[in-house]
């Protein structure tokens, strides 16, 4: 075998290297070194992020089990970006008197995460995918129980390792069922072979469970708020953006490229679970009182919003959806930066103690307002591009009915993320939250956001570069 | 005759820049602008009249002159509005009717008006409401009519509302607004209809006697009636509305709450006519192409004329018995009209209306600028205070005894030649007709002499200050006006103004004027004998009368019909229903909708239940519907 | 870069200047020197575009420009001007210009409200320049925000219900236009969303008449078009009063304009098989909103259901398909803008200084406060169509075309539509009787104040438009024409 | 060695029997999912499940694709990773337990849709 080929897989290899570098550090290092720890981490991980951000050519390693297309560098990019933010919004979180000692566990397991989702990105047989997935989601477990003397954070990473795993079972079940028919695992070879006959279909079914439930789609969701509840905030943030935004992408080249033959199948499938998702989701999220529920519910509806760009299928469907996965990603960090920033001074998660925040904090408050408007897809903020463009690709592809409702459901949706805005801003509270100094990597992290979510819509070329690349298949 | 701009835009002008200055300028300053420029708009009007009449007669016919007109605005197609004057001779008898009644009121208010608040704003109006009558009467085609026809509806809100305080004023300007809008309502359909037809709107082409033009209109029918007369009677309703003919009548009683001279100018001399003028202007369409509508308008002047004056015998406020007595006249015109036909002999009653309007306007602005004197000398408007005046103010009591015998119809004055002509014509047209007039001239005479008999004799009443003759700026107003309508009958009218431009002079018949003469005699005596001292006599008669008395004393109930119809059909039945509908059902829907989610919401989180097993459930219910899902659909 | 983006530009660097004011005086200066600067360069907008048309340029947009933003969804920042948008904009700038100096002395954080206003007034004026479907929903859309703002922090009374039901609302519009837009631009077939090209393309029947109802009711409730007005009272009562002088002003008039533009120009067919729907709502819309107005006891709310009643009558003649109608209509926006800003800005003032809106609470302020009563009373004549003022000229242009279309229906409407003069004049005057004339009602109110300088001007300024357009409605009609005659043609049947 | 193994699986073992058990397995892990109290038993069913979709990659290959080992080779490392979700799960069980003193699966009910909520 040819080594070299590793030196082509120079993402996963960074990002590996960075993980090793904070390992040693983290077991070797002196008591005084150790407080540049994070520094040192965050540093090297934009290094890595800046290293690995410009597409080449496609090319395949390992027989074709590691695939690359520049679509890749961008999503994977989008994520690394993402997960710096959330590393810049944990940086407080991580300093305080009992995380202190575990924060190269966060660095290791969370990065170790980010891994797995590369590997899932690239992966070109089940087998790479379904390493990918698990090595992604075990560790994830790891960190929703990471307050590990909190009944909460402990029974949130019950809860989600229990599903996770239940979500494998069924999900490698159906692998099961499709090797059985089709004899290959590889993905081209599986396209190749595949007929939709009955068996594979089944197979399918039970193997998008396994997807379905990264994504937290409706029925496969129930998890979600319970997880984003107990988890630690900034891991609530990964979970729902950088977890999710991979499950999407994943979703979208594994339908597309290994079950494209039964696209009409999977197109009446995520026709009802879309409904559903957004439906429900928003059903759910007008009642919720505590923030971390509510963004839970809310990142449902907007999964069913996402995965609008799967069920067309087309490149511009592809290009549209890692548009939305980007601001997405900005929209809904800035609003857990603010959540993670509020918790941390005034521990208060209620959507309740927000009551009058822009009284206060009127810069924490409006960086979340605009970070809602845009989740709601209000001009002139980013969301209103993704969403329209989104909602464009499904239209072209004669969803009419389909983006009707999600469009009509945008009207619940628009209601419960203005009732946050609402409370922030119209009434004056007995009991504020006191006045918050925030410290620096937050609001580094904020400022990108905030900047993200006006601009990353008004200048084009961003979604052109997108564009350009799009399918990469 | 372009100059004749001015006559419009001198009021205009007067009314903006002392609006403007509203209480910067001082009261007197204000009062003489507005009578200044008031005279030099009486004058440009005079020599208007003389102008017209001393060139416009081409071949025998007085033509009609549009020394001006503007487009103002051009629809597609061939319907424009123009703003224009157009001198023809019944407009310019307004133009001098207007104007002088005007200038009088103008004169007689800078005393009457003195030391009123607001003083400055009393001139502005007056100058609004000169200009749009001026404008109404010049109007060269229907829409410019309907548009100065609102403008003048909209000074009369203003005038009346003057004394903004007080309630009844205030409630008197709504009442007269909103019926008169009411009417508009018919007018402007009206006005829809026939221009949908005839595709103009312009007088000159209307008038023109071109058929074709209203060969559409007269084709169509609706009900039973053509679509053409159905928009001269709705023109008509508009015109009733203005000119108070019953049903519409109710707003002009109480319209007395403004300011006295107010109720002259516009009460009685001008705006009231306007319906009257409507017709006339046209009346080649009416009788031409719709008698039938015009019968109609002879019937319902008959019956407005003899209701209002029935009511005038029972009223006690001197300026309401006025108004009735107004609304009668006005029936008297409108009868006039419709019973007239076209050209020569056969336009009697269209010539004799348009002099009865003359006439009255002179006599009616004289009667209410002297009443308007005995109230500012008593300080009330109800016949109980008064008593006796003539020894107190001797000018007055003259004039107003000129006013009364002109109304009366009594020979040589102004009123018996106008009202002769108008009888004459009933007669030609039904016989009928013609008594049920002649009577209701009976009745005009009895209730003016019971009005001036109960002023100025009768029993004396003890006068806390006692009343004095009025100042001069009053009393000039008064002589003059006297003065027109003692002589005003000689005019030979029938040379000026005829149905068809030529000039006619009717055959006086005699018989009939002597027996008009009589009746109005009769009426004075029966008054003179009822009130001239104070005696028992007129109660028993109206306790004999007992029920046609009450009734007529509260003015047959129309009012409270209307209040009824008012407030339980228009506020109770319609405007509280609507809002209520609106509160509850179609904002109540949009409510439900979001009740009805946030239910749903609260019925559905059962699923949501923290149990991981159960999650797994519906992970695994889902998981095997979507197989069956897929391997089925 | 079209020159025309300056309408936008302003109000954006409006907002950037005012992040840096410090003091109510900077914030006052920059929001009245900003909206001077609009209203100025929307009039130096008017006499550009009829110079340029004397001079003989027939193109149907004028200072066209055209930016490519998405190609891939053929997005471009198009703007453009005929006669028709060049009115909208003065009227918008006229009203964002008298709005803000109505807040002279707003209380609480001036800085904050001037900036949102700025942010609403960018997104109007964008609407109205643009020709692209796109961008104009962009900007359509771009006010929920500030909206949802203003109403919520400066308003009153039930804010927060209403504020959130606006918004909703709004967006429930939006929503139906966003799906009609996004079926236009792919049934269509040419992939375009300039809406000077789409109006040569055409859609089969029955798509055409499914996305016309979606444009026309979308539209329909940003313009408060009965049954979907539910919005107009609780918003415009709660809003601070330049909110609701631009609500009624502006945002209602967004819903028309876009109503024409996109739903009826675009979609034709649909347009004439389904006019007959939304002439019954529209028809029914102009009374009954009067009558509603009758029953309210809120000065607001009469305002903001007489604006239902005359909007209505703006949807009625656009369904009318004829040049005068049309003339009519677009009268009615510009006129309906200004009596009712005018309005608002008097109800406004009244209430700072009664606080209270209810009828019955007043009485006799003429008496104290003769310059706003004299507004009012201006106010309450025009709206009742009183010659002489822009109501009338557009009101009776409406009624004239509307009676000239040769449909039954039609016209039976248009005499059931006009009944709405009667109406209104009912419940003007009784508003005007009830609060301005009478007795006083408390004692308290001998010691208010008059109006003060800028309610003076924003009085002013409102007044004399309003008599402009109605003393000289041809300056207007053929601006309103002259947009007209190439979107007529292919309209009229 | 090879050839027992030939005759042993094709003549006296069909494949339909192993994927019998295949599916025995994989429903009563599903049913143990759902209905075992204690987490561990709910672990060692998610074994079960897992299992048995490894005993179908290992049938399918010998059976139907013997030319290659994928399924196999699938098999083996879906062993291993099974074997790193338990050493999580039970770790995370531990944790549970530390906290709750007691590995039911009904006390993780902490978590969950609250009953009352503030609406309008």
């Amino acid at each position: 075998m040819n080594y070299s080929a590793f030196l082509q897989l120079h993402n996963e290899m960074t990002l590996l290297a960075v993980i090793v570098i904070l390992l040693v550090i983290d077991v070797f290092s002196s008591e005084k070194g150790y407080r540049f720890f994070q520094t040192l981490a965050l540093i090297l991980f934009s290094i890595h992020t800046l290293l690995n951000c410009v597409p080449g050519e496609p090319f395949e390693v390992a027989g074709g089990m590691y695939m690359y297309y520049p679509i890749h560098t961008y999503i994977k990019t989008i994520l690394n970006v993402g997960t710096l933010i959330v590393l810049l919004q944990a940086h407080r979180w991580l300093n305080t008197e009992e995380n202190i000692i575990r924060r190269g566990e966060f660095y290791f397991l969370t990065l170790s995460t980010l891994f797995g989702m590369y590997l899932m990105i690239s992966a070109g047989h089940f087998l790479m995918f379904f390493i990918g997935i698990e090595t992604a989601a075990l560790p994830m477990a790891t960190l929703v129980a990471f307050n590990k003397f909190n009944n909460k954070s402990a029974e949130a990473g019950a809860k989600y390792i229990l599903s996770s795993v239940f979500a494998s079972g069924l999900s490698l079940f159906g692998l099961s069922l499709v090797y059985g028919a089709t004899g290959s695992l590889y993905f081209d070879d599986i396209a190749k072979i595949m007929t939709a006959s009955q068996i594979e279909l089944i197979g399918f079914a039970f193997f998008a469970v396994g997807l379905f439930f990264k994504i937290s789609l409706v029925p496969f969701h129930l998890w979600t708020p319970d997880v984003y509840e107990g988890a630690p905030t900034s891991i609530t943030a990964y979970l729902s953006v950088i977890s999710k935004g991979t499950a999407v992408f994943v979703v979208f080249t594994i339908f597309v490229k290994v079950f494209g033959v039964m696209i009409a199948q999977w197109q009446i499938l995520l026709y009802i679970i879309i409904v559903l998702s957004i439906t429900v989701a928003n059903l759910f999220a007008i009642r919720q009182q505590n923030i971390k529920r509510f963004l839970a519910f809310s990142s449902i509806s907007q999964a069913g919003y996402i995965m609008l760009g799967v069920i067309s299928g087309t490149a511009l469907g592809m290009s549209s959806l890692v548009y939305y996965v980007l601001v997405y990603m900005f929209s809904n960090l800035a609003v857990f930066g603010v959540v993670t920033i509020i918790e941390n001074h005034a521990d208060k998660t209620s959507i309740r103690d927000y009551t009058g925040l822009y009284y206060t904090n009127p810069k924490l408050s409006i960086v979340m307002a605009l970070a809602l408007f845009s989740l709601a897809g209000i001009p002139p903020f980013s969301g209103f591009f993704s969403k329209y463009f989104i909602f464009s690709a499904a239209f072209k592809e004669g969803f009419y009915v389909l983006v009707f409702i999600a469009l009509a459901n945008t009207v619940v949706s628009l209601y419960f993320y203005l009732k946050v805005v609402k409370i922030m801003f119209f009434n004056q509270s007995e009991n504020p939250i006191e006045r918050i100094s925030t410290d620096i990597p937050s609001k580094i992290s904020l400022i990108i956001c905030t900047l993200a979510i006006v601009f990353v819509g008004l200048v084009s070329s961003i979604f052109e570069q997108i564009s350009v690349l799009g399918f990469g298949i | 005759m372009q100059y004749t701009l001015l006559i419009l835009l001198l009021p205009l002008l007067s009314f903006v820049v002392l609006g403007l200055m509203d209480t910067k300028w001082k009261a007197r300053v204000a009062g003489s602008v507005g009578t200044l420029v008031l005279s030099v708009v009486a004058a440009l009007s005079y020599y208007t009249a003389w102008a017209y009449f001393s060139t416009a007669n081409v071949g025998g016919i007085y033509q009609k002159i549009v020394p001006l007109q503007t487009v103002w605005m051009q629809f597609s197609g061939q319907l424009h509005i123009d703003l224009g004057i157009l001198l023809d001779p019944i407009s310019v008898m307004m133009l001098v009717v207007i104007s002088t009644v005007s200038l009088m009121v103008h004169i007689y208010s800078l005393a009457y008006m003195k030391g009123e608040k607001g003083f400055e704003r009393y001139y502005a109006f007056l100058s609004l409401f000169t200009f749009s009558m001026l404008g109404l009467v010049v109007a060269t085609n229907i829409f410019q009519m309907y548009i100065f026809w609102e403008l003048v509806g909209v000074s009369s809100y203003l005038l009346i509302g003057f004394y903004y305080t007080k309630p009844e004023a205030v409630a008197a300007s709504k009442k007269a607004f909103i019926v008169t809008r009411f009417a508009d309502l018919g007018f402007l359909i009206g006005i829809l209809i026939l221009s949908f037809y005839t595709q103009t709107f312009d007088f000159g082409v209307l008038n023109s006697g071109n058929a074709g033009i209203f060969a559409s209109a007269s084709g169509v029918t609706f009900m039973g009636a053509s679509v053409l007369s159905w928009a001269m009677a709705l023109i008509f309703i508009g015109g009733a509305g203005k000119s108070a003919m019953f049903p519409l009548h109710i707003w002009l009683p109480d319209a007395m709450e403004g300011p006295t001279p107010v109720s002259a100018l516009i009460h009685a001399a001008t705006m009231v006519v306007a319906g009257v003028y409507l017709v006339a202007r046209l009346f080649p369409v009416y009788v031409t192409y719709t008698p039938d509508v015009l019968h109609g308008i002879a019937y319902v002047g008959a019956f407005t004329s003899l209701f209002a004056a029935v009511i005038a015998c029972t009223q006690t406020d001197i300026k309401r018995v006025l108004a009735f007595s107004t609304i009668s006249q006005i029936g008297y015109m409108m009868v006039g009209l419709g019973v007239s036909g076209y050209g020569g002999h056969e336009g009697t009653g269209y010539m004799a209306s348009m002099f009865h309007l003359f006439t009255h306007a002179m006599f009616k602005a004289l009667l209410f600028l002297g009443a308007g004197s005995v109230i500012h000398a008593v300080h009330s408007n109800e016949m109980q205070k008064m008593g006796g005046l003539r020894k107190y103010m001797p000018v007055t009591h003259l004039v107003f005894l000129i006013g009364c015998l002109a109304i009366a119809g009594i020979f040589p004055l102004s009123g018996f030649f106008s009202k002769d002509e108008i009888l004459a014509a009933t007669y030609m047209y039904s016989t009928g007709l013609g008594i049920g007039m002649s009577f209701i001239a009976g009745l005009t005479a009895f209730y003016m002499f019971r009005l001036y008999f109960n002023i100025f004799w009768g029993k004396e009443n003890s006068y806390e200050h006692s009343p004095h003759e009025s100042p001069l700026a009053m009393t000039i107003p008064l002589v003059v006006l006297a003065f027109f309508s003692f002589f005003g009958g000689l005019i030979p009218f029938g040379k000026f103004v005829t149905s068809d431009g030529a000039a006619y002079t009717g055959e006086t018949n005699y018989v009939l004027a002597i027996v008009s003469v009589l009746i109005g005699i009769t009426g004075i005596l029966l008054a003179a004998a009822m009130y001239r001292k104070k005696t028992m006599l007129p109660d028993r008669v109206s306790q004999s009368l007992g029920f046609i008395y009450q009734l007529a004393r509260n003015k047959f109930y129309v009012d409270e019909l209307y209040l009824f119809i008012t407030k339980n059909v228009f506020f109770k039945g319609m405007a509280s229903p609507v809002s209520w509908y609106d509160r509850h059902v179609v904002n109540g829907s949009v409510n439900g909708l979001a009740v009805v989610t946030q239910w749903v919401s609260v019925k559905i989180k059962g699923i949501q239940t923290g149990k991981v097993q159960q999650y797994a459930w519906v992970f695994l219910l889902g998981t095997l519907l979507m197989a069956f899902l897929i391997l089925f659909l | 870069m079209s020159p025309l983006l300056i309408f936008v530009l302003i109000p954006l660097l409006m907002m950037i200047a005012l992040f840096f004011t410090n003091n109510r005086k900077q914030v006052n200066l920059i929001s009245l020197s900003g909206s001077l600067l609009l209203l100025l360069s929307a009039i130096a907008l008017v006499v550009l575009f009829w110079r340029e048309r004397t001079a003989g340029n027939t193109a149907q947009m004028l200072f066209a420009a055209d930016t490519v933003w998405y190609r891939e969804f053929n997005i471009h920042i198009a703007t453009g001007v005929d006669g028709i948008s060049v009115l909208m904009v003065l009227l918008s700038a006229i009203i964002v210009f008298t709005a803000s100096l109505v807040s002279w002395r707003i209380e609480s954080m001036p800085k904050e409200f001037y900036t949102w206003f700025s942010f609403l007034a960018a997104g109007a004026f964008g609407f109205f320049i643009s020709i692209d479907l796109f961008t104009m929903f962009f900007f359509l859309e771009m006010s929920v925000v500030p909206k949802f703002l203003l109403i919520g922090v400066w308003g009153s009374g039930r804010k927060d219900y209403s504020a959130m039901k606006l918004v909703l609302m709004l967006m429930g519009g939006s929503v139906l236009v966003l799906t009609g837009i996004l079926g236009i631009y792919y049934l269509t077939g040419a992939e375009t969303l300039n809406i000077v090209e789409l109006a040569h393309k055409n859609i089969e029947q029955p798509a055409q008449s499914i996305l016309f109802a979606l444009l026309f009711t979308g539209f329909g409730i940003i313009g408060a078009l009965f049954p979907f007005h539910v919005w107009v009272p609780d918003g415009h009562s709660s809003a601070p009063t330049s909110v609701s002088m631009f609500l009624s002003g502006i945002s209602m008039k967004l819903g028309a304009y876009g109503a024409f533009r996109v739903a009826i120009c675009l979609l034709p067919e649909g347009a004439h098989q389904l006019a007959w729907i939304f002439l019954i709502l529209s028809g029914f819309s102009v009374v009954y909103g009067a009558f509603a107005a009758l029953g309210q006891s809120d000065l607001k709310y009469i305002n903001a259901y007489a604006s239902i009643s005359h909007c209505g009558l703006m949807f009625f003649a656009f369904l009318i398909f004829n040049e005068t109608a049309l003339t009519g209509a677009f009268l009615q926006m510009i006129s309906h803008g200004l009596i009712t800003a005018l309005f608002f800005a008097c109800i406004g003032m009244i209430y700072s200084r009664t606080h209270t809106r209810l009828v019955s609470e007043m009485g006799g302020l003429m008496k104290v406060m003769p310059f706003i009563g004299v507004g009012f009373i201006i106010a309450g004549l025009a709206s009742l169509g009183l010659p002489g003022f822009s109501g009338f000229v557009a009101e009776m242009t409406i009624f004239i075309g509307a009676f000239q279309n040769s449909g039954e229906l039609q016209r039976w409407f248009t005499i059931f539509a006009t009944a709405s003069i009667v109406i209104t004049a009912v419940y003007i005057l009784r508003v005007v009787g009830k609060v301005l004339y009478g007795k006083q009602e408390h004692q308290a109110y001998d010691s208010l104040a008059d109006a003060y300088w800028w309610e003076r001007v924003t009085m002013i300024t409102l007044i004399a438009a309003v008599v402009l357009v109605g003393t000289m409605p041809s300056w207007f009609s053929n601006m309103i024409q002259d947009g007209l005659a190439p979107l007529v043609a292919g309209l009229v049947k | 060695m090879g050839s027992i193994l030939e005759n042993f699986t094709s003549g006296i073992i069909p494949m339909e029997a192993y994927i019998f058990v295949s599916f025995i397995m994989f429903f009563s892990g599903i049913y143990g999912f759902l209905s075992r109290k204690s987490l561990l038993m709910v672990l060692i069913s998610i074994e079960l499940i897992l299992n048995s979709a490894d005993i179908n990659f290992a049938v399918f290959n010998r059976y139907l694709y013997p030319e290659h080992f994928e399924g196999f080779f699938f098999a083996m490392f879906t062993i291993a990773i099974s074997a790193c979700e338990t050493a999580v799960a039970i770790a995370i069980v531990i944790n549970i337990y530390r906290n709750l003193n007691n590995v039911e699966v009904d006390s993780l009910d902490e978590l969950k849709e609250p009953e009352a909520s503030d609406e309008k």
